[in-house]
């Protein structure tokens, strides 16, 4: 595996999490089915499939206009919460790659970072309130603290996707504060935020497809 | 599970409704760019437009009000999905001039979130666009926290209202301020009183238990709280009115539009017998109701139950209601 | 069984119905005499008036086609149960002018029999009364039949062109003779994909297989006979259509209007994605969709499914048709 | 028992048979969902308070006009079928006894086959159809034979009440030719005709009305 991430190791990645994301939809539709919509599972179909078009659009070598690209893809899918939320995180990175023709373990972790901040420009939601921002906001600690001390381009991808996973997990016990589960209140209670739980899986996405063994 | 409707590739729903729906009105409204939804007249370019968006599966809101007097661009998103912002910039920038946009949003998270990236890119282009938010859900909390407030039925006396100020030639201000007014004075609350089917999934959206309501609850079956016996049209019209009015700290003099709105499978008849019980309920507290609108606004599928609206007017909100219009759901002379 | 119905006491539902009705329109209709429903601002009395009769509990019909344009009169009577003749008599009376009044009547047999009992008493007291009959209810049997077709929603358009004419001021004749022309240029046939309640009773008026759809069903619940699996939107559309058009013999050329009347639950939207499909199959026989109308005009409680209408237009109904109207449930401008 | 129907008597059959219809009336709303709409038993319930308010007002000693007043209130319930063809069995009684202050045995029968005559011009309905008419008309036959014969009034209730109830028997096993039921076609077999049956418990109610050992 290559230390630096250029287009052709950020398309891996993003292909990776639309793969995973394919391979689990229907768990999301049921996870969200229960305080919300049920919607879940097809919005994020239908952004996986604007992320891969997108993908295969793009052309060129620009990091920053390959991001951007796919973050607009996601932001045009009529997706309720998802769409903004999710077009956000990889409009931030794409902000955050400018002037990078590739990057190594903390210009991506910086890039996550500032991925989340997109999102959280969107939403009050803070950690803790059983949305997405649950599984975003470890991962991207982990990503951070993993660069910080010296760890390569799979560590933080593996660190990040372990605490996505476990932030995902953690939502099981909370209770909604945000999205349409809010509205069921204390019942929101036993079953993963279907968002938190899509997050996990882009961060797993994104470490498969740059580590096909893992 | 067999859904009991009648529909063709889920993929394609909301494309060949839009195009069945352009059919029925053909002298009305048409499908322009990427399916937004327009008056087939427009409205003369020195007037305020006015834009909304909004999940599809609420038929006919919120693009069976696109016509004049009304709305100018409805932007129509997946069945209770927002539209994402790429095309909501579009219609803003589809509805620009001079005299400005006002732009319609309901209080539901992914809408407001895809509403104010596209305001932010639109202002950013120029446009003069300003936004007025309706949260008059009741049930989301009291008056003081409006942002736990979801956006129902109420969007069509603000649309209303607004539009007829436009449509005479009001400043966008102007405009904003009535829109304002309407949706300060507005409280609205919704009754379920039995489930319905996801269109494209076939999931179960509220699941109430039999010979029970729920009070309060959303316009996607989210759960509302208030799940108790069902009651007679009679006391289910004084629960909710009372409800509605201590929301509104009303007084006796106090002058409402009272608005029914049907969710799907609860009939005209039975809205009936509520408004009659409200008629009654008010004029026994010295209050009038001063208009009335009853029908299928803001659906939810086939659910049983509805939402019941009720909006404080000034002589200058009851004349804007008054005020003609012509659009595919509503038709005033 | 418990009804998922907002009710007070059945026995006294219409009353309270008929109550409401008025209140939400108040600028339009008014109850008088023996619960007639009456416009709040009467034609002048050279002109024909239009009558009708038919039972309570398909809300919006018949009593919403009241208003400029449309009715002048219509007598609502019990849930699913025509009115006696005394009220109608009394109708007549009211409606009484030199003139004329049209009479528009749906073959039920009890609408008949009070209706021909009336007329009778009307015509001993000098009143110029005449009929019209609608039967275009495709599925009681071969157009050389007519005593065993049903009038279901295609009543809205004979309402309507007559209306116009009269309000045009056109002689009894000359109505009677576009009502007929109407009449006789219609087929409609019925779609139930759910069953529904009476309203007063509370049992089932239908009683559909799961994952079954019933063609050619009553207005009532009366069954059909064609009873099949639930089919697709589309597919639904090009069974009843072929059915529709092989009745009225259409040819290339043809032009219809196009009304589909949901009879309850079933959607705006699902109804959109039938009209879609009709369009695109009249298209391709050379056939023109000249006019369409989506909605509820004539329901069956919550049941869930549609009536399918189509009328073949000429340039004098085509103008008819678009001439404007005022009504509870229709307005044209 | 007296050997001739005036007011006093007309109005005792005329309730018996409301009490008749109202101690049966749920079987004939079930009867009517089989094939109708149900309702048969609710309308024949308001038609039957209409008749007795009509038979509280009459005044005076005119079998006509009691029989009329009847009949026209009857018309006034907004009943569907059941209004005009039970109105105008009244309606075309009240014709035929035009002049009699009192009617005996033949006077009575052909009271009752004025009655059917004023139903049946309102319906194409033969017997054999599955309608009342398979009531009415044996009854009215069995009445008319029954005073041809010598029978007294009591015979001619007692034979037209039996002749009612065994038409009313017969429809099980017709199909529906008219009414709502006729939608329903051979499913109407098996099932005994709601106005037929309604007919049936008028005939019974004469006789009771009459006949208090009835
Ligand atoms: N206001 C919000 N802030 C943060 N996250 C949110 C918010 N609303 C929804 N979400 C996230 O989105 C998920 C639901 O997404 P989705 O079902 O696609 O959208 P919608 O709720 O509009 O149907 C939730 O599980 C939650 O993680
Ligand atoms: N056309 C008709 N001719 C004769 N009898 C009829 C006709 N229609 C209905 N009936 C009788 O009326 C009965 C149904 O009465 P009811 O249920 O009160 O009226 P509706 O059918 O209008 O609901 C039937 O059982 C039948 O006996
Ligand atoms: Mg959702
Ligand atoms: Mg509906
Ligand atoms: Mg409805
Ligand atoms: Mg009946």
């Amino acid at each position: 595996m290559t230390n630096a991430i250029g287009c052709t190791e950020m398309a891996a990645m993003l292909r990776g999490a639309a793969a995973e994301i394919r391979a689990n939809h229907e768990l999301l539709g049921k996870l969200d089915s229960v305080g919300g919509d049920g919607d879940h599972g097809t919005t994020m179909l239908r952004a996986m499939a604007n992320l891969e078009k997108a993908v295969d659009a793009a052309s060129g070598n620009d990091l920053k206009s390959l991001l951007y690209d796919v973050g607009w893809a996601i932001l045009g899918v009529d997706g309720g919460a998802t769409g903004p939320l999710l077009g956000m995180f990889f409009m931030g990175m794409s902000e955050a790659v400018e002037g990078c023709d590739t990057l190594d373990a903390s210009a991506l972790a910086a890039a996550f970072e500032a991925g989340v901040a997109g999102v959280r420009a969107q939403t009050k939601a803070q950690p803790g309130d059983k949305t997405m921002v649950d599984a975003l906001v470890p991962a991207v600690m982990a990503a951070g603290c993993t660069a910080e001390s010296g760890g390569d381009l799979l560590s933080v991808l593996r660190d990040a996707a372990a605490a996505a996973a476990a932030g995902a997990a953690a939502t099981k016990d909370m209770q909604a504060r945000f999205g349409r589960a809010r509205n069921i209140k204390e019942l929101s209670i036993g079953t993963p935020d279907a968002g938190a739980t899509s997050v996990s899986f882009i961060f797993a996405g994104f470490l498969k497809g740059m580590d096909t063994n893992a | 599970m067999a859904m009991k409707k009648l529909l063709n590739k889920p993929e394609n729903l909301v494309q060949e409704m839009l195009e069945g729906f352009v059919l029925a009105n053909p002298g009305k409204v048409a499908l322009e760019g990427a399916n937004l939804v327009v008056r087939v007249a427009p409205k003369s370019k020195d007037k305020v437009a006015l834009v909304t968006l909004g999940g599809s599966g609420h038929e006919p809101a919120l693009s069976g009000f696109v016509g004049e007097g009304m709305l100018d661009i409805s932007v129509p998103g997946e069945i209770f999905a927002a539209p994402g912002p790429p095309r909501v910039v579009e219609a803003l920038r589809a509805a620009n001039r001079d005299a400005g946009v006002l732009f319609i949003v309901l209080n539901h998270a992914g809408d407001v979130m895809s509403a104010n990236l596209a305001m932010g890119m639109a202002k950013k282009e120029g446009i003069n666009v300003k936004q007025v938010l309706t949260h008059e859900d009741i049930s989301g909390g009291p008056r003081s926290n409006p942002e736990e407030r979801r956006g129902l039925a109420g969007a069509l006396p603000v649309i209303k209202v607004a539009g007829a100020a436009a449509e005479q030639g009001r400043s966008l201000d102007e405009c904003l301020a009535v829109a304002e007014r309407m949706e300060a004075n507005m409280a609205t609350l919704a009754l379920a009183v039995s489930g319905a089917t996801h269109p494209s999934t076939g999931d179960v959206i509220a699941d109430i238990p039999e010979g029970m309501m729920v009070v309060g609850m959303g316009q996607h079956g989210e759960a509302g709280g208030g799940t108790q016996p069902l009651k007679s049209a009679d006391e289910t019209a004084e629960i909710m009115l009372a409800a509605l009015l201590d929301d509104l700290q009303a007084k006796a003099g106090d002058e409402f539009l009272v608005m029914l709105n049907g969710v799907g499978s609860t009939t005209l008849m039975e809205l009936y017998l509520v408004l009659r019980r409200v008629g009654q309920l008010l004029e026994a507290k010295g209050m009038k109701m001063a208009r009335t609108l009853v029908g299928e606004i803001l659906t939810v599928q086939e659910m049983g139950g509805f939402q019941m609206c009720i909006g404080r007017l000034d002589d200058e909100l009851k004349a804007l209601w008054d005020a003609p219009c012509n659009s595919p759901a509503l038709t005033v002379k």
